[in-house]
């Protein structure tokens, strides 16, 4: 049977009518029924999302998209069901897809009262997720843009942690709905200047600099969109909600908190709508994601909280992709794309081994801790694996997209990318200074007053299968990162600039004017790679696109 | 040869790790034993297949071999792909045969300890890193392999994670490292955006066609270095990327201002030391400046700083180690000065010279760090030389085998280091480098010292009477008896402060002091043979040698070069034979001094420290370089993140703006509240005034876009 | 004649007014609301109202006002207390507010003051008979609709009056 | 001959008086009657526009006023009549329960 | 049927039933239960809509008709409003009937003068004669004025009452002295004819007055800043029901004569009243939104929550394309059926006896009530303007008509302000939401939830979804109601001025 042509609706549908079906399952006290309900419907939405990789036309046209599904929903104006997948989403979906169960399993234990409640959140936040990922038409994506910081919200107030949690609920819902609230004035500029929403036809507009010849206020536009997408990542000096939400957010909640909506949309419409602009404010972004790699592991060196601590470090992560996408070239969007996918599982696993800490011990201070590698020496293993794929230790996940980002930096031909290259470079210190004292404090030396007072237990079978899920995978993406890179680089390549030539002593970039195929320029090449991920080497008059 | 053999080479100890690390737990240590030693015995036979076959006539010079893509994006590919050439068989022979031995003593020397498995896991994860490290064809391959190894270091360091000190070392190795790494990713970076790959073989072939400009040639005239006028291109953007390589290099190798780590890291158990960080791992550094030997021909300035790093580290280091009291940190700090030899000698540009010491070097400090671990093992875990001595008849074997271990060392003549550090002085002084004088004399100051500490050591642990008590120390040995598996345990806090001895617990040892059982004692053995001979490759022309070493070498360090060889140095063989002599001259002083300080008149070092008590003072704290570290760099780092960063920043700045903005809202919010008086009056005075407001906006108040 | 009307029956209203405003007990006030009302009414006469000006003061002077004399009878309202804590809001916005308002009005009719015309008394006196056929020919035809929903209105209002003067237990 | 103009400033005075009496008087019953005052001004402006375009509807519309304000009046007083029950006061700075 | 008759017919239904409500609320014993009497009234509502749809099919086969001279026009506009004025009113009464079963004895005249307000109301959106619009307002206000206080138990009910009728009255002033004043300006009250003579007369500064008056009396009607004063308090003190009622069908009502006279009867004089509409629609937004801000009593919230969707919804007029007046419509539509199912949720979780008045008292009600609290967490998303709800779309059009309209910082103001906004709804969403801080109150007597206050919910809670899911049916009715409304502005012969007098005979 052929799916090709449903299953993104599929995708979408099959958590929504998970999560009514769930909301009708009365509940019942101490029963697992909504547990193995949800675990049920995402295991068979990852399924789902798994088809698209496999049935993926790698060769096609890049920049095109696949598994397309466009029906009319309003007439006027003209909003459309448009869904569709192309390089950048198509493994973001999957991720999404994947995460959703991990998330599920993380709640267990912890979830013991109004399941329903959550369940049916959860899934609710996994449908507003994929639907980002897979809308085309900017309308359908706003909308479940908006509808991502429902059930957060709501989660956030009813299962956070502290007495803090009404005011994290409120702050987290703030600082997302009013710079989106803002970004849906530029949505409307867009849609009066231009009479359509759909994402392709946009794009193509903004390629051929037909958007608008106002210019003061397509920078406008595109900033309201930046902006609100910058929050949602967050970028360095918009991270004032951060903290609290991871605090107070439950695991499965904090999994999916920050990072990727934020950073798919800006690769997906800051870029693909405004490319002028968003060139110009490069330098800026890359400043501040340079600026946050190194402020992020800072602050996280000193935190005494575990969760404040992983935010911090949530923060560095974002900010290194920030660099690297800001930087248009190949390695930076690839490695950044690449890096979205990492930094999200590296910081699931991390989310989940701190609940599984605060299951057993019932605290998130560090200071409470010590020790406890001889009790849970699995547990300690894989905060270990989990630690070294977040700092980017060659052969695990993490260090593929930080090396292509940071290298991408340095090929960028924005003012001052080596500075900021040399900046970001500083983060491989100071995360693995953080990671690794944290590690120190909680698994090492003499055991501490609260593993002393309570006896946990070491992992269990779920936790091992859960936990075993992401140290393979972090494994696989350290080794064979071209299989993800293959998707990815169809949109890398088209995104990023020319490719550019270094001038000798003035570390000063200067846009090739024609592309020349051979080993012997000092630049990009772009045989190199081509055949690896499957792709024709492209021909040199098409050498020109990117 | 089949090539595709050379992927055994490292996944044999990969497959070793995986095994053990995964199943360990569960199985009996001689199983344990038995992987991981079987695991390096494997790919010690392969190399040594691939050596005699290197060796063989009609060997081509590199043999490469090519995997699937590890990293690709369009423009830029890295490959599973392995090269192996002179250099990197020297370095695998090394690897494997070192490792093999410390594998086997581990097996004495770790029988009882708690984490069997789990060291047996991280030494064979270590070899299979550094493996890839030497065998690695391109920057980043190695670099994998680099940063393995640092993993593999801090995993082994803070073996005992129970110990503070042993975590804290652990990490400070790591973290140290990954500043080295920093430099070593900018320096990638650089690569990048020059040359639009890593690989060595695209690199390198197109340095010499970097025209005067730092432009590449075109392709067409391929084979510049034949036109005429043609400047080869040096300095410039390649002393950035030799710097920053340095930098890189100097954490992995310890050198200046990075070595502070490598003294810290003898938390470890001993064979950690004796193979991770004597060596190596340590050595990684010097291999790899060898590597790009063709970027710091290039690169004079980088080139001179390379020499003269090592040369301060070298003195450094050896001055320090004369005041040490700890055994295994003298030998620490020994390594590092020796590192700094290796360095200055690539400094200079005699990279064979620096392998050679590297090959040396890895034969009689993995025998001197075993044979310190066994004397520790014979006192039940005492590493205070100030309470040895006389130990020489209690524990022959090992006495032996570190004496042959400390003459090599020192550079008497005849043994190993002996060949290798005269070369490397030889070197120095002909070298066409400006700093090559001034270097060598460092050189020759150095080897003295180190032939007086060394000599110190020596005396001061086998010689003289004994300064331990016999009975404390068997008691000790039962009382640590029953803490013996302590540091693995979970339900104590106790923590030693010297390292927990391992089969101290064994009826078979409580009588005290005794020598080590064959599976240590053998690898000595055998150590100490090829700390002894292991020389004779590297014999120079000047003493009737063919200088084999610089031979088998040759290929590697001349190629890429821009086709003019450079005219061997043809210094007259008596300059050779003079700077041998004041060489001899210098182990000798440093013997004798040790003699007359150490045995002769014990007592007078004493006085002499006393007598210079700041400078004595200043050695002793490793002229407080740790602390200025902590109090220039981690604490105001610390401080500027916890409270101008968390304090001011993240809570005043941005959280603060966030505050700002919604306190301003509340306040306007209680403003309109106050309009709601609830008094009909005033709400009737606001419905006026908003009239009037109303008509006056309607009749003066055009719009002005619409008019 | 029609100056001298305005100008007595206008400053009377204005005077009636200001007398509302000032006096104190609501029965004083009602009574100076009643003079501006029958001075409106012989304005409304003075611009050709006759209709209208009966209908003050038939409907307002005579029904509307009994009313409210009749309310401050039986609520037995005394003489506004001044000690009461008033609004600040009031003064403070309020009275610049009527005033501004009043400026405003004023200027405009000033303004305007060409183009409206002057009013003629005579004229109206001519065409009384006709001004009454005009008014109930309109309110039968044209504004029929308006006449009829009146009565909506009034059921509404003497539905609203039964229930909430209604004593609820 | 008066201006039209005048009229309606009478009537503007007249209104403005009765917004200020509306500000300013304490009696629930006087401010009932400040505006009557106002829709008598509004009255007399009807009819001198009325006047002044000879189209009786203005009158009309005056005559309709008229029917309200005895409508309103109606109603006004029941619910000062209910007031007064509920809380024994007819000043208006006492009614202020409900606030902010 | 006579084309008058037809004009007429939905008011002409709702007053029958008026009458016959109020003739049989006399006639029933006084003990006994007046639900028979609500069901009749949402039966006359019910005919009043089915009417609606009469006149609907004429104008299919005639095209738009007038009546009884030309007074009321029945096109397109007026019967989307006749419909909506009449599904709140059915919404309404549905919920009402079993809340003043208790505390209040003649509950029939609830029904009668709700269906008497409604039918105001309804004359007010089909009227084009600014005296029948006036007449359509105080029939409608003054049945408001008298529901406001119908609760007469509570010492703030005759405070309401009082509130809303002496400052209601006073604005009325405001709004008769600018249909005076446009009277003065072109002879006439027929919007036709001042639509005809207000750009040209040659007094013009006449007519901007009128404007600036008729405004004042609207903005009060429809709770637009500075003239929102009244709200909060009339909203606190009123019965639930009838604030659900009252925020929204009048609002609505005002908002179509706004429509038709600022559209239709003044466009000419569109550069003077522009301004002030912007103005008045940020002031609107940002008093309402700062003034729900740290509100605790949740009906003052909502009250002043209304005032800022007024001024959302006033947005939409700044633009003078025909997707200005569809968004307005859409925007009463999604905000009735919002602030209705929001209302009538509180009524039901807080009692009928309205206990429950501040957020805390709220707290951690969704463990008790999970559905109920699901419903008005819903209806509070959608004020929000959460996509998939009624609301955002209303947000949505009436912003996307300013954008239009080149009013592109209004839209910022306006969506910042709404961000603004969403902090106190969710401040009693996550209420609701978040585990009680103390022991859960358990005063709080919910009432059972019957079936008519069911069928209310459901049908709120159904439109606000169909509104946020497939706007399409809406908004295909709703842009067919505009074409009616916009006038071409440039429409007068420009050559000959239309004189202010006419031409004395003897001057």
């Amino acid at each position: 049977m052929n799916f090709d042509h449903t299953i993104l609706t599929l995708i979408l549908l099959t958590p929504l009518v998970g999560a009514i079906v769930l909301a009708l399952i009365p509940e019942r006290e101490g029963a697992k029924t909504h547990h193995i309900g949800a675990l049920v419907i995402t295991l068979i939405t990852l399924l789902l999302t798994l088809h698209l990789p496999w049935h993926y036309h790698y060769a096609a046209e890049p920049g095109s998209f696949q598994y397309e599904q466009n029906l009319p929903w309003i007439s006027v104006p003209a909003i459309r069901y448009h869904l569709g997948v192309d390089g950048l989403s198509l493994w973001l979906t999957v991720l999404a897809g994947f995460l959703a169960p991990m998330g599920v399993l993380a709640s267990w234990r912890t979830i013991t009262s109004r399941t329903k409640l959550f369940f049916t959140l959860f899934l609710l936040q996994q449908v507003a997720m994929l639907g980002i990922f897979l809308s085309l038409d900017l309308f359908l994506y706003y909308g479940f843009w908006e509808l991502s910081l429902v059930p957060l919200t709501l989660l956030i107030a009813t299962f956070g942690r502290t007495e803090n949690r009404r005011r994290a609920a409120i702050k987290f819902f703030l600082y997302a709905f009013i710079p989106s609230a803002i970004m849906l004035v530029g949505l409307l500029w867009l849609y009066v200047r231009t009479g359509t929403f759909d994402f392709p036809a946009l794009q193509n507009l903004a390629a051929s600099h037909s958007i608008s010849p106002n210019t003061t206020a397509l920078w406008l536009c595109s900033l309201s969109f930046l902006v609100a997408f910058a929050v949602k990542c967050p970028v360095f000096p918009l991270h004032g909600w951060l903290c609290d939400t991871i605090t107070e957010a439950p695991t499965a909640l904090a999994m999916v908190a920050a990072g990727k909506l934020g950073l798919y949309s800006i690769l997906r419409f800051s870029f693909g709508i405004f490319p002028e602009q968003s060139r110009h404010i490069a330098p800026l972004l890359i400043a501040l994601g340079a600026i946050g790699i190194v402020y992020g592991s800072l602050l996280a060196l000193v935190q005494t909280d575990l969760k404040k601590l992983a935010s911090f470090s949530l923060l560095g992560h974002v900010s290194f992709i920030i660099l690297g996408i800001f930087t248009f070239t190949v390695s930076g969007v690839d490695g950044g794309t690449f890096q979205i996918l990492n930094e999200s599982l590296v910081g699931a696993a991390f989310f989940i081994l701190l609940g599984l800490l605060y299951e057993r011990y019932g605290t998130y201070d560090i200071r409470d801790y010590g020790g406890l590698a001889a009790r849970h020496p699995w547990m300690v293993t894989m905060f270990v694996i989990t630690a070294l794929a977040g700092i980017g230790l060659p052969m695990l996940s993490g260090f593929v997209g930080e090396f292509l980002i940071l290298s991408g930096t340095m090929q960028s031909i924005v003012a001052h990318h080596v500075v900021w290259a040399v900046v970001g470079t500083t983060g491989v210190i100071f995360s693995a200074a953080y990671m690794l004292w944290m590690i120190q404090r909680v698994f090492y030396g003499s055991i501490g007053h609260r593993p002393d007072e309570v006896h946990g237990w070491d992992l269990n079978a779920r936790e091992h299968v859960e936990l075993w899920a992401f140290a393979g995978l972090f494994l696989v993406m350290g080794l064979f990162s071209p299989v993800w890179m293959r998707a990815i680089d169809t949109y890398g390549t088209l995104t990023a600039d020319k490719p550019t030539r270094f001038e000798p002593n003035t570390f000063r970039h200067i846009e090739t004017e024609t592309y020349e195929p051979t080993a012997s320029r000092g630049f990009v090449d772009p045989t190199l790679g081509a055949a690896a991920l499957g792709k024709q080497a492209p021909s040199a008059n098409k050498g020109a696109r990117y | 040869m089949n090539t595709s053999l050379l992927w055994l080479i490292p996944i044999l100890p990969f497959a070793g790790f995986l095994l053990n690390g995964t199943i360990g737990r569960k199985l009996p240590r001689a199983a344990v034993a038995a992987i991981a030693l079987l695991a390096t015995l494997t790919s010690g036979a392969i190399v040594a297949d691939l050596w005699i076959y290197m060796k063989s006539a009609g060997a081509p010079l590199a043999l490469a071999v090519t995997s699937r893509p590890w990293i690709a994006v369009t423009g830029f590919q890295v490959d599973f792909a392995f090269t192996v050439d002179h250099l990197t068989v020297i370095m695998l022979g090394i690897i494997t045969g070192v490792g093999f031995l410390i594998h086997v003593y581990s097996v004495g020397y770790m029988a009882h300890e708690e984490g069997y498995w789990r060291f047996f896991a991280y030494l064979n994860l270590f070899m299979f890193f550094m493996l890839v490290l030497v065998l690695s064809s391109s920057f980043l391959l190695l670099f994998v392999g680099w940063e393995g190894v640092g993993l593999a270091s801090y995993l082994l360091i803070g073996f005992y994670f129970k110990r503070d000190s042993a975590a804290n070392a652990g990490k400070k190795a790591f973290i140290v490292n990954r500043i080295g790494d920093f430099g070593f990713l900018l320096a990638m970076f650089l690569l990048i955006a020059h040359f639009g790959s890593l690989s060595f073989d695209r690199v390198f072939s197109q340095i010499p066609m970097l025209d005067s400009t730092g432009h590449l040639a075109t392709s067409r005239c391929a084979s510049l270095p034949c036109v005429i006028g043609f400047q080869p291109y040096s300095g410039g953007f390649l002393t950035a990327i030799c710097l920053l390589l340095v930098v890189g290099a100097a954490g992995k190798s310890a050198q200046i201002p990075l070595y502070i780590w490598l003294p810290d890291a003898m938390e470890g158990p001993t064979p950690v030391s004796a193979l991770i960080h004597a060596a190596t791992m340590v050595t990684a550094g010097i291999y790899m400046v060898a590597r790009c030997h063709v970027l710091f021909d290039r690169s004079p300035a980088a080139l001179t700083v390379v020499a003269l790093v090592g040369a301060a580290t070298a003195i450094m280091a050896a001055t320090i180690g004369m005041v040490q009291h700890d055994i295994k940190r003298v030998l620490a700090y020994s390594t590092v000065s020796q590192l700094g030899y290796m360095f200055l000698a690539c400094g200079v540009g005699a990279y064979s010279a620096g392998i050679f010491h590297l090959m040396t070097h890895a034969f009689f400090k993995a025998l001197l760090f075993l044979a310190a671990g066994s004397v520790i093992h014979a006192l039940s875990g005492e590493q205070d030389m100030r309470v040895m001595g006389g130990l020489r008849k209690r524990i022959p074997i090992t006495f032996w085998c570190m004496t042959v271990g400390v003459f090599a060392i020192a550079g008497c003549p005849l043994l190993s280091g002996f060949f290798s550090k005269d070369e490397i002085l030889y070197q120095a002084f002909t070298s066409p480098s400006p700093v090559g004088k001034l270097v060598w004399v460092i050189g020759v100051l150095t080897s003295l010292l180190t032939s007086f500490y060394m000599f110190r050591l020596w005396f001061k642990t086998f010689f003289g009477a004994p300064r331990f008590d016999e009975h404390a120390l068997a008691h000790g040995s039962h009382g640590q008896a029953a803490l013996a598996p302590v540091h693995t345990r979970s339900d104590t806090t106790h923590t030693m402060v010297a390292e927990p001895e391992h089969d101290s617990g064994q009826a078979a040892h409580s009588h005290g002091i005794h020598e080590s059982p064959w599976v240590m004692t053998v690898p000595l053995m055998v150590l100490a043979l090829l700390a002894a001979i292991g020389g004779y490759v590297g014999v120079p022309v000047a003493f009737g040698g063919h200088n084999e070493f610089e031979h088998f070498l040759d290929p590697v360090f001349t190629a890429y070069s821009s086709g003019q060889p450079t005219p061997e140095p043809s210094a007259p063989a008596y300059q050779a034979i003079s700077l041998t002599a004041i060489a001899v001259f210098a182990f000798a002083l440093g013997l004798l001094t040790a003699y007359v300080f150490y045995c002769r008149k014990q007592g007078r070092a004493t006085q002499l420290a006393r007598r210079f008590k700041p400078l004595y003072s200043l050695l002793v704290h490793k002229f407080w370089v740790d602390e200025i570290y902590g109090a220039l760099i981690v604490s105001p780092l610390l401080f500027a993140s916890r409270w101008v960063l968390g304090g001011f920043v993240d809570t005043a700045i941005v959280g603060g703006t966030a505050s700002a903005a919604s306190g301003a809202t509340k306040g306007l919010s209680q403003i309109t509240r106050r309009m709601q008086s609830g008094n009909i009056r005033s709400y009737a005075g606001w419905l006026a005034l908003g009239a009037a407001a109303v008509i006056i906006v309607v009749l003066f108040g055009v719009h002005p876009f619409h008019h | 004649m029609q100056l001298a009307l305005f100008i007595i029956f206008g400053l009377l209203a204005v005077a009636g007014a200001l007398n509302l405003l000032f006096q104190r007990h609501p029965i004083n006030s009602a009574l100076s609301l009643i003079v501006v009302m029958m001075s409106l009414a012989v304005l409304y006469w003075s611009l050709g109202a006759e209709f209208l000006a009966a209908a003050q003061v038939i409907v307002y002077s005579g029904a509307i006002m009994v009313l409210f004399v009749f309310v401050i009878m039986l609520l037995n309202a005394g003489e506004e207390e001044r000690n009461t804590k008033g609004s600040k809001v009031a003064y403070i916005a309020g009275i610049p507010g009527a005033a501004a308002v009043f400026c405003l009005l004023t200027f405009v009719f000033l303004k305007e003051k060409q183009q409206l015309g002057y009013a003629m008394l005579q004229e109206m006196m001519t065409g009384a008979v006709s001004n009454l056929t005009a008014i109930s020919h309109q309110l039968f035809t044209s504004l029929l609709l308006p006449f009829e929903v009146t009565s909506v209105l009034i059921l509404v209002a003497i539905l609203g009056a039964v229930v909430l003067a209604r004593k609820e237990l | 001959m008066v201006p039209i103009a005048f009229y309606l400033i009478l009537a503007a005075i007249l209104f403005c008086i009765g917004i200020a009496a509306f500000l300013i008087k304490r009696s629930v019953i006087t401010i009932f009657m400040s505006i009557e005052l106002m829709l008598n001004a509004v009255n007399l402006t009807f009819v001198a526009f009325s006047h002044m375009w000879r189209a009786v509807s203005g009158q009309i519309f005056v005559f309709f006023v008229m029917v309200v304000a005895a409508a309103e009046a109606a109603v006004g007083l029941a619910i000062i009549i209910a007031l007064f029950r509920a809380r024994q006061t007819l000043n208006v700075d006492q009614v202020n329960l409900m606030k902010n | 049927m006579p084309s008058n008759l037809l004009a007429l017919l939905p008011e002409i239904i709702l007053t029958i039933f008026g009458v016959l409500v109020m003739l049989a609320e006399a006639m029933l014993p006084p003990k006994r239960s007046r639900k028979p009497l609500g069901w009749l009234a949402i039966f006359g509502a019910m005919f009043a809509g089915i009417a609606a749809n009469v006149q609907l099919q004429h104008i299919h086969a005639v095209g738009v008709f007038t009546g009884f001279y030309g007074t009321v026009q029945v096109d397109t506009f007026s019967i989307f409003f006749h419909w909506l004025i009449a599904g709140i009113v059915i919404v309404v009464l549905l919920a009402s009937l079993d809340y003043f079963e208790g505390p209040v004895t003649h509950a029939g005249e609830y029904y009668a003068l709700a269906l008497f307000g409604a039918t105001g109301m309804m004359l007010m959106t089909c009227s084009v004669e600014l005296l029948m619009v006036f007449i359509g307002l105080e029939i409608s206000s003054i049945s408001t004025y008298i529901l406001a206080g119908f609760r007469k138990g509570q010492a703030t009910a005759s405070e309401s009452s009082l509130k809303y009728f002496l400052l209601g009255s006073f604005a009325t002033a405001f709004f008769l002295y600018g249909i005076a004043l446009c009277f003065g300006a072109t002879g006439s009250t027929h919007i036709s004819t001042i639509a005809a003579r207000i750009g040209t007369t040659s007094a013009p500064l006449l007519g901007i007055l009128a404007v600036a008056m008729v405004l004042i009396g609207l903005g009060f009607k429809v709770s637009l800043a500075p003239f929102h004063v009244w709200t909060p308090d009339v909203y606190q003190g009123a019965p639930s029901p009838v604030v659900a009622l009252m925020s929204t069908a009048p609002k609505a009502a005002a908002f179509a004569v706004l429509l038709r006279f600022l559209f239709n009867g003044t466009p000419a004089l569109r550069p003077h009243w522009i301004l002030l509409i912007e103005i008045l629609a940020v002031l609107s937004m940002t008093i309402g939104n700062l003034g729900a801000l740290l509100q605790q009593n949740v009906k003052r919230l909502l009250a002043y929550s209304s005032i800022a969707h007024a001024g959302y919804l006033l947005v939409a007029f700044t633009s003078f394309h025909e997707d200005a007046v569809s968004g307005a419509l859409f925007y009463s539509v999604a905000y009735a059926a919002m602030n209705i199912g929001a209302l009538l949720v509180l009524t039901q979780i807080s009692g009928y006896e309205e206990q429950a008045t501040t957020i805390d008292d709220f707290t951690g009600l969704a463990l008790k009530r999970p559905g109920m609290s699901a419903l008005l967490g819903f209806f509070l998303l959608s004020l929000i303007g959460i996509p998939f709800t009624g609301g955002f779309f209303g947000k949505f059009y009436a912003f996307s008509a300013a954008v239009h309209g080149g009013h592109v910082w209004l839209a910022i103001v306006g969506l910042a302000n709404s961000g603004v906004a969403c902090f106190y709804y969710l401040r009693l969403l996550a209420a609701l939401y978040s585990r009680p801080l103390t022991d859960s109150r358990d005063y709080i007597l919910s009432p059972r939830l019957t079936f008519p206050v069911a069928a209310a919910l459901a049908f709120a809670g159904l439109a606000t979804l169909i509104l946020g899911v497939a706007p399409g049916r809406v908004l295909n009715m709703v842009q067919h109601a505009t074409p009616g409304i916009i006038a071409a502005p440039a429409e007068q012969p420009a050559a000959s001025s239309f004189p202010a007098t006419p031409p004395a005979t003897n001057r």
